[in-house]
This record gives structure tokens, C-alpha cells and sequence, in this order.
């Protein structure tokens, strides 16, 4: 016991006594015990109103009296309390009495071992007291902390597009807030993405990495990104945030626009599961990634799976939670079960049913981990390509370049063209078009009007590489020619007209070999004259096949 | 970087994607993106997601590639066409050649 | 008693006892307190071992002996084990028995005492553990969440520009990670911008809203938004991402370039102080606005103010934790005693003795709160305008267009001509100077030529106003007209050609009435010609002014 | 919105920013800017951060203000022009009348 006394400081001690022989001798007892230190030795107050004043909270307090004072029959509860009295307690005093007792017939071994007991208690409850002041202290911030984690998810799934028709989903996290993650999101082109991430850790790190990583989901999905690329993106940003210990598992895919195929990545996510309209598990889509978060970009694998899917498979993206899912068992569900409820409900709308089996499975059981479940049809998406708004403001103008040697050799000409009149109101639609008509006649003017090459070569094995090469060596070499473009837009008819024309060798047009040249479908040179023909109007060659005009009629869809 | 390629693990998908402008100046790094297929005969996926310019020439390249490879791939897909992309395509009868998404 | 058992379960208790008479005796008192249920009840185990082995942590266990059982001197420290026995306790055995102990001889009220004060010792003392536990998983888990939160920071500050030669700062975080930010900036027009921010709670809050803001910050500071905007966009997002009970203080200045003017906003932040190099303080920006993440969108105000600085002038920004740092002696810092310590140390050198003084002043007192100053010198910043870089790609053109009445009216031509050939290469630096020179002849030649405005009615009072609505109302009345523009780049000269014709009215120039316009500064009107002249190569007018042409050369700054 | 205009609430600075276009179509909205000017002798910011393109009637529009308001404001100081806006002041002469930075 001394050696226990030694380790904590001695208690200090308040002593109200009757000022007897006994008291005092107790107290001279008490005084010796070098766990306890006498702070104040007081007289028994009058009055019980007085002795209740006199008594702090949690502060050891002794009463000694040869006999009983009548004050402690109605003194506070308290452990604190140590009566020592000479007198016999009577059965209805010990009852009333809530602190602890001493007679005063102990051996002095046994007064030692009933105080050092009493200190001990005295401890302990102390301790239970700071223990639980410094509980409600972490409580209350925790609290504060769901709030703030609820708010950031909140904000974070505001885009979410979870009403797209053709998904059911089921959320359900475990604690107030969600560590998973879906987020579905259409594209531009009118595919659709569907993400699945389940973040390691409690609330925080979940929330602090589902602001950016939805951030970015949502402006890459606008923007139409690869998945490889997105992922890429998510693991550097996570990487970057998310100490070494977190990570999150992430199933991200792309439905293709005519529900034929799913490209995805799954980095540590249970197998995605495609199964037919009759049930059947057709393809598991495990995992063949680390988590994100983890490896440092250099490392980082983005490639992804393409997968052909038929018409009337669904695709179920699920976390960890699902198939981990206890019964009142308490047993998991597991990877076999799931299937087997897929299986068994793969009708749309049967999806209800299936959920309630997974009700039924958990019983009263409460849920350990957030469980999301998202099962996707995989049909035409009918979402909308997105067209660039076809400006109809009126603007006739007419632009023209003359390009002599320094300007073609230095300059991107169709590029900078394209990319500066494209903003005009009349052709921002068109600007794929345009670029593809205007680099067709400046490219013939240059190679066969300046430079000299036939096309004739790119038959060759290689000709393709031969013909550039050489393309590039010409032109390095050229030492005079010069090409001039016209662009001249009709705002009545809505057409705009390319002119272009080089001072260089004669050039015959052949509208036979233009034909010859269309008709072989798999002839990978001399196309560009096809589309020509096909997409221009009033298309005229003159001056000996080095001046080329036409039409293009941008009332055509963009 | 601006053609890129990704052989899937199982060797059963290859995607090519062409960023930006896709004419003669990638015609290397086009040419080498399917030079190696593996033994699995892949489906070749060109992504065009990314494409916003193309002349003749890339009609052209993707002419040749077809020819090269058509025999040790299991097909061919153009996909992730913008509207006008597409439309150039069909006009150019692409679509009797590739599956065009 | 029995109310505070009822409370609570009955607690479980295993007997080990000697088959005494007065075991049994023992066992059937204990068996028949309510708040005590007799779970298990074993002989006494032949061995020490076998006792140790049977004993389980923290369950209640008596034993009991008519003597004392010789094994309890080594049984393991527990206040989870009382003995009761007949026998006398020599003092040894007292000194080595860690349990409790209940005497024979006791009263039966006594012995109930003893164990439901046994009872309740027990009971704190499971919740003492248990508690312990809680504490341990809580601690854990801010663990976590401290490191969550550096990796945060450090990824907000990355870009932060604190190596700007002309603040000093002194970033003192109370705990492992800052709650307070201080970021510094530059402008592209050569600016500084300087943000002292503290958030309130604990380490989640300042993280989640340190991101977001940072990045903001950067952002905004790169494309040269204005204060107020920046303060408007922050408080969105705080908003949006804060609980209402938190917010974060925020003092936002700009210096401009030339290191004369600083326009802040502060809101909730203690008075920034501006003071001389003689250490007198000049001004102090005291807060005039609510906290950032408070007001709703709608509500906040986001005006600044704007100060004129003197040369050789300072600025310190600075936490609450400045002024509230305490002292050894438990006294605040104060204002009064940081103005002084500025007034002692206003020198650039002396920002180190300063910190002394801080230093000294709290002595071995730990920081309460985090601490944050920065000492910005008032001066020319040194910081390089960003020019936009001026490419001098060579390419030739001629841009013409010819406007009618529809599109006169229907478009803004000078706008969507600029920012369509302004990504000409030759011209993308000077996009702001041909605008003006483009403006002046195009409009020129609608309202003098076209629409017979005379600028006279400039010079009334209100002329301004009603020579506008006028040029509005005839435009919607001009019945035909046009307007011919014409660009026209010469790369060997690199310069730019403007001609503008139109078909109206004719014009009179007047070099001489330019010139008496040029000269009257205060002239309100006419200033167009005059720049136009300065700017302007080989300006002529033909056709009886309906026509005008000039050269801008681009070798000029743009 | 392309003008803004904050008086400070000591009423002793009044800023007017210009967003985008400074020219004709915003008459109305840049007097209004400074049709209240308070008792306190404002200092007065044009702010021209966010002007990207300036014609002549905004020079008239600056002169006509001058003249409106110099006798019941502490001065006019255009700032944060960028350098293309810059040197028209100057070449206009702008810097006689106004603090230009």
C-alpha cells in the first residue's frame, strides 16, 4: 500500500469531529497514514444547514464522533464521506448513512486497510469524473463534426443526377452520414457516368476527400473525360489529401450513349455484377486496381475495361457494405447471396423486392458499415448529345490571307484560321466542318500545287509516313509559292464560300478519279476529294486545277 | 502525348484516343499506338472523345490501320464521335467499315 | 440503498468458499440482498494457480473462509475481490490482501453497508474502464484526424507566396495544426493581395474551409478580381459549407503596384495597424463587417475601403491569439501593448526583437490559441505586370465585311470583330487598342454617317445621355445604309490597316477642329479624333469623309 | 451589373468598377455611380480591373464625371488599369486630370 501511496499524492483531508478523546486520537491516527495529509480539522458545525455549507463537492471529508452526530442522517449522498464513531451504528443510521464507515473497535492494521480502501474509491471516482468531463468534451466535437460532414455531402451531391430513369439505387449508411459515394452524371455526348466509391475511415476523411473528388467527377463528366483520365485525376487529388493510412475504393464506368458498352476502372471495389433480363450473371467486373489514393501518380494504372453489353443486361455497382451485410445471425451475406437475389429479382420492378429481402436477411440486426447498391440498366441512355448553339446572328464578311514561303513553313495556317473565325456567330457550330474543308483544299494547293507530291505515293507500304516526310523536307525547302485563302460568308443564303488558290504547278482535276477513288471504300487516300464533293456546293476548279471554290451550306445540322 | 493507347490486362481491348488535332502530324504515334496488338485478338476502340479537329489524313490513317490489323483484331470501333465527327464519317461511308458510336 | 440497486442491474457475483458452516451462513445472507445475485459457487481451488486461473478480470468475486484461505497473500491486486472471513486479520495479511474484506462479526446492516458500498466501488470502477476505452477510440481518432488536417494545409499553402520580400510573419499554430491562414499573393498588374483569416473550432473546421478558400484565393488572385469579389465568393462558400454555429474572421487587402494604396476589407479580424517608420500609428482598420460564412449571399456586404499609404509606411495583420496571448502572469497582451511593441519596433530589423518581446512576454506559458502576425511593407512591390505575351507569328490577312441595316442593328460588330480576329496572332496583345480604334470609326460612320447625329448635342448638359438614347432611336429607324469595315495586317510592316466606309451622309473633317478639340482637355466629346490621331499612321479621309483609313503599327507596347 | 459602385460606409471613398465593355451602353448605370456622393468629400476609385475593352465616349463619360463632381469629392483616381489601358490615358492626357495607376 505505501507503494501505492507513493505513486499518486496524498489525499488531502477536511475533518470535522466532537472534539473528544476519541476524535482526537483518531485523528493523530489519521495524521500518521502517509497517503493522507489533515488540511483542516474543523468542530462539528450546530446546525446540519451549517455542516452542508461546509461540505464541497467531491472533496474527502471525515466525521469523527465518539457517538453518532445527529447531522448525518440527513447529509448529501456522497462517497466522499467517511464517518468514524465509537458508538454502535444502528441498522436505520447505516441505511440513511451514504458515505462509508469506520468503528471504532478496528485493529489499527484494519483502520489502515479500510482508509487506504476509502482513498482509493476517493481516486477512482475522481478520476471517473475528469474521464467523463473529457468524454462530453470529444462527444460534443464529434457532433460538431457530423454537422460539418453533413453539410459538405450535402453540397457535394448537389449535382448528382441519382433521378436519371434508368438507375435504382439504394443508400443506406450506417452512421448518420455516408462514407460511400454514387454519383451519377451524364455526358455531353449523352453517355452516362456512374461512380461507386467507398472511403476508408470514419466521417472525416470520407468527407474531406468527397468535395473534391465529386468536384471534379461532375466538371470532367461536363467536359466529357475518359475514364482513365478521371481516375487519374481522382487519385492524384486524393493522394495529395488523403494521409497514407485512407484510401478509397472507386468503380467508375461509362455507359456508351446506345447502351452497348460499359467502360470501367475498379480499383478495390467487390466485383461489379452484369447480369441478363433473365437473371443470369454474364460478367464480374473485379477488381484489378489498387484503391485510389494510394499510389503516387507515376504509378498510378488508369487503364481501363470495355465491355460489350446486350440489350437488357443490368449492371449492379454495390460496396463492400452490401455483400458484408450481418444477419441477425450474424452472418454476412456474402457474394453468393447477392447474386443469387439478383438472380432471383432482375426485373426492374422487382428491385423492391430485393430489398426487402436484404430487410428481411438483416432482421433487427443494426448495419455496421454504410451499404449502397446501384443497379443500372444498360440500354440507349436518351440523353441528349449536346449541340453547340447555332448561332443565327447575321454577319457577311469576307476574309482573305495571302501565305507566302515564311508564313506556310512557320505557321499552323488552318488551325489559326479556324480557331479565330470560328468565333464568329455564324460558324461556331460548324468549326469540325470547316476545319476539315478548309484543310482539305489549303493541304492540296500546298502539297500538290507548291510542292509537288503525289498522292500516288501513299499507296506505297509505308506511304503514308513516306508522303509526310517528305511533305515536311519540301516544304522546309520551298523558296517561293504563295497560297491565298478567301472565306467569304453569304448571310442570306447562310453559306459560307472557301477560295483557295496557289501560284504553283497545274494540278488536273479528274472528276472520274474522284469517282474511281470514292467508290473503293477502303482506298486511304484521295477521300478528302470525295468529301468534298459530297459536302460542298458549286464546287469549281480553275486556273488549271490551282484555284478551288465552293460552297458550304451551314444550314446543316452542325 | 497527344495519341494515347491502352491495352486492357487481358489483352482483349485496345483503345486509342487522339487529343486535339488528328492529322498527319500523329501519324507516327498513331501508326505505333496499334503496332503491337498481342495474341488475343482485341476489339480496337479509337476514341475520338477528345478530337476536335480531323482532316483526310486521319480518314486516311484509319483507313490504313484497318487494313493492317483487320486480320489480328476481333473489330473495330470509332467511338465517343462528336455530332459533326460523325457526321463526316458516314458521309465518308466509314460506317460500312467500323462501328461508329 | 434499495432504490439506488433498483437503478441498476443486480451485480453477478462468484463465490469461492471453504464448505464452512459459516460460509454457508455467509452465502445465504448474500443471496438474499436484492442488489446481489450468487452466479457461480465453488469450492475453494486446491493451488494458488488454479485460483488465479478461475479468477476472470474485474468479476465480482468473494471468498469466503472460516479461516483465511492461505492463497489470498499472492492473489492478484483487484478491487474486484472481497473476503470474508470469521478469522482475525493479522496486520500482514491486511498489508498483502488488495481486495476488500468483511469481518464475521459484523451486524447484518453492516455487512449490507460494507457490500453495497463493495457494490458500488465495483460499478465505478467498470465505468471507469469503460470510459477509458471510449477515451482511448475518441483520442485515436482526432489522431487521425490532426494528420488529415496537415496534409490539408500543406496542400492549401503550397502556392502561397510568403517568400515575398517585404512581409515578415510570424505563424505560431497552438496546436499541431493552425487555425488561422495567412496567404499572400501577386497580382497580374503587380499588386499584392494578403488574406489573414481565423476560423473558428477545433481542426475540422478551419481544414474543410481552408481548401475551398485557399484555392480561391489563388485562383482569384491570378485573374486580379477585385476585393470585394473575392469576399463575396468566399462567403458563398463558407456558407454553403459551414454549420451556422461556425465562421471564420477574415482580414483581405490589396496593395496596389505603385505600394501607395491598400483597399481592405476586414470582418471580424481585431484592427489591422498602419503605421510610420518612425513606429506612430496612422490608422487602425477596424472591422466593419460580420465574419465570412454568416451572412447569406443576399445580405453580405462586401464593400471596402480604400486607404491612401504613405511611403516608408507598414501594415500588421494579426490574429485574436496576438492580442489575447497571455502572459506567464495570466495577463492578456493587449492592444495597447502590441501598438506599443510596434511604435518600439517599427524597423524592418527590428521584427525580430519584436518577436522577442512576444516571446518574453508569455514565458513558459503554453499558446491558448493560435497566433498569426505579418508586418507588410507599404511599397512599390516590385512585381512585374503580367504582359500578355505578344506573338509575332507572321499572317498576312484582309478581313472585309459590309453591314446593312438588319445586322447594324442586330449586332454588336466591334465587340464580336475584336474578340473573333483578336486571336489572329499578330494582334491578340493588342486587343484593347484596336477595340478603341475600331469603335471610334465604325461608330463614327454610323452616327455621323448614317444616322446624321451631330456631336454638339454632347456639349449640352445631359447631352451625353440624350445623344445615346437618340443614337438608339434612329438605329431602330434606319431604313438602309451601310457600313463597309475593312482589316487588313501587313506583316513586313506589322501593321494593321482599318479602313471604314460607309454610304451615308458626307462628313467634313477638320484637322483644325481636332486640333481646338485636342487641346481643350476638359472637352468631353471629340477626344475619339484626337486619339485616333495620335495612334494612327497615314490617317486620310476620302470620299467626302464617308471613308477613312489609317495604319496602327503593333511594334508598340501593346 | 457591368457597373458597380461601393461608398464606403464612412462615406469616404466611393468605388465604381466597369466590368467587360466601358462605352456608350453604359451611360445611365455610370452616372447613377456617381449621382450620390455623400457629405464627406469621397475620394473617387474608378476601377478598371475588369475592363477589357474602352471606347471614346467612356473617355467622355470619365471627363463628364469630372466635371460633375470635382467640386464635391477629394479627388478621382483611375486604377488597375492594365497597360494597354494605361497608355490611352496617357496618350489622351488623362493623367493631367486624373491620378492614373
Amino acid at each position: 500500500m505505501a507503494s501505492q501511496a507513493s505513486e499518486t499524492t496524498p489525499l488531502e483531508l477536511v475533518i470535522f469531529h466532537d472534539d473528544s478523546r476519541f476524535a482526537h486520537d483518531s485523528i493523530d491516527l489519521l495524521a500518521g497514514f502517509p497517503f493522507l495529509i489533515v488540511k483542516e480539522s474543523l468542530g462539528l458545525p450546530a446546525t446540519i444547514a451549517a455542516t452542508k455549507n461546509k461540505l464541497k463537492k467531491r472533496r474527502p471529508t471525515v466525521i469523527i464522533g465518539r457517538e453518532v452526530p445527529s447531522q448525518v442522517k440527513e447529509l448529501p449522498t456522497s462517497s466522499h464521506l467517511l464517518l468514524i464513531t465509537q458508538a454502535e451504528l444502528s441498522e436505520q443510521v447505516l441505511n440513511a448513512w451514504q458515505g462509508d464507515v469506520l468503528m471504532g473497535d478496528c485493529s489499527p492494521a484494519m483502520v489502515r486497510k479500510r482508509l487506504s480502501l476509502w482513498c482509493a474509491s476517493h481516486r477512482v471516482e475522481n478520476q471517473l469524473a475528469s474521464f467523463e468531463e473529457s468524454l462530453s468534451w470529444y462527444m460534443q466535437r464529434i457532433e460538431r463534426e457530423h454537422e460539418l460532414i453533413e453539410h459538405i455531402f450535402r453540397n457535394a451531391m448537389s449535382r448528382n443526377y441519382l433521378d436519371y430513369p434508368h438507375i435504382r439505387t439504394l443508400l443506406a449508411p450506417a452512421e448518420k452520414f455516408n462514407g460511400d459515394l454514387c454519383l451519377v452524371a451524364p455526358s455531353p455526348t449523352g453517355s452516362l457516368y456512374v461512380m461507386m466509391a467507398d472511403f476508408t475511415g470514419h466521417g472525416l476523411a470520407p468527407a474531406t476527400g468527397a468535395l473534391p473528388v465529386s468536384q471534379a467527377f461532375f466538371a470532367m463528366s461536363e467536359r466529357n473525360v475518359s475514364i482513365a483520365e478521371m481516375v487519374t485525376e481522382f487519385n492524384f487529388r486524393l493522394s495529395r489529401l488523403l494521409p497514407d493510412n485512407m484510401f478509397c475504393a472507386c468503380f467508375l464506368m461509362e455507359l456508351s450513349a446506345n447502351g452497348e458498352r460499359i467502360t470501367y476502372w475498379n480499383g478495390g471495389m467487390p466485383p461489379a455484377l452484369v447480369f441478363g433480363s433473365d437473371g443470369e450473371i454474364k460478367h464480374r467486373l473485379t477488381a484489378k486496381h489498387m484503391a485510389l489514393g494510394i499510389v503516387p501518380t507515376a504509378d498510378f494504372e488508369s487503364d481501363v475495361t470495355t465491355l460489350k453489353v446486350g440489350s437488357g443486361d443490368s449492371i449492379a455497382l454495390y460496396t463492400d457494405g452490401v455483400i458484408e451485410l450481418l444477419s441477425q445471425q450474424r452472418e454476412f451475406l456474402g457474394l453468393d447471396a447477392l447474386e443469387d437475389l439478383l438472380r432471383r429479382y432482375p426485373e426492374r420492378e422487382r428491385f423492391t423486392d430485393l430489398l426487402s429481402e436484404l430487410e428481411h436477411f438483416r432482421g433487427e440486426e443494426p448495419l455496421r458499415d454504410d451499404l449502397s447498391l446501384a443497379i443500372l440498366e444498360c440500354r440507349e441512355t436518351g440523353l441528349e448529345p449536346r449541340r453547340e448553339e447555332s448561332n443565327r446572328d447575321i454577319f457577311p464578311f469576307h476574309f482573305s490571307t495571302t501565305l507566302s514561303r515564311r508564313e506556310l513553313q512557320q505557321t499552323d495556317v488552318v488551325s489559326t484560321l479556324v480557331s479565330a473565325l470560328g468565333r464568329l456567330p455564324p460558324l461556331t457550330a460548324h468549326r469540325t466542318t470547316i476545319y476539315l474543308l478548309l484543310a482539305e483544299v489549303f493541304n492540296n494547293a500546298l502539297e500538290h500545287g507548291l510542292l509537288g507530291l503525289e498522292s500516288a505515293i501513299k499507296a506505297q507500304d509505308q506511304g503514308f509516313e513516306t508522303y509526310y516526310e517528305l511533305r515536311q523536307e519540301k516544304l522546309s525547302q520551298l523558296e517561293d509559292g504563295q497560297i491565298t485563302i478567301q472565306l467569304t460568308y453569304f448571310s442570306e443564303a447562310n453559306q459560307l464560300q472557301f477560295e483557295v488558290e496557289n501560284n504553283g504547278a497545274a494540278w488536273r482535276f479528274s472528276s472520274e478519279a474522284i469517282d474511281a477513288e470514292a467508290t473503293d471504300d477502303e482506298q486511304a487516300y484521295g477521300r478528302g476529294l470525295a468529301l468534298l464533293m459530297q459536302l460542298a456546293d458549286n464546287l469549281e476548279w480553275s486556273s488549271d486545277g490551282r484555284k478551288v471554290r465552293f460552297r458550304y451550306d451551314l444550314s446543316q445540322l452542325g | 502525348m497527344s495519341v494515347t493507347r491502352h491495352l486492357s490486362s487481358d489483352g482483349k481491348e485496345l483503345t486509342i484516343s487522339i487529343h486535339g488535332k488528328f492529322d498527319f502530324g500523329v501519324v507516327h504515334e498513331f501508326r505505333r499506338a496499334y503496332s503491337s496488338l498481342g495474341d488475343e485478338k482485341p476489339v480496337v476502340y479509337i476514341d475520338l472523345r477528345n478530337t476536335e479537329y480531323l482532316d483526310s489524313s486521319a480518314l486516311g490513317m484509319l483507313l490504313n490501320m484497318r487494313k493492317a490489323i483487320i486480320n489480328q483484331v476481333e473489330s473495330v470501333a470509332i467511338i465517343n464521335t462528336n455530332p459533326q465527327v460523325k457526321s463526316i464519317l458516314e458521309i465518308s461511308r466509314f460506317d460500312k467499315l467500323f462501328k461508329i458510336e
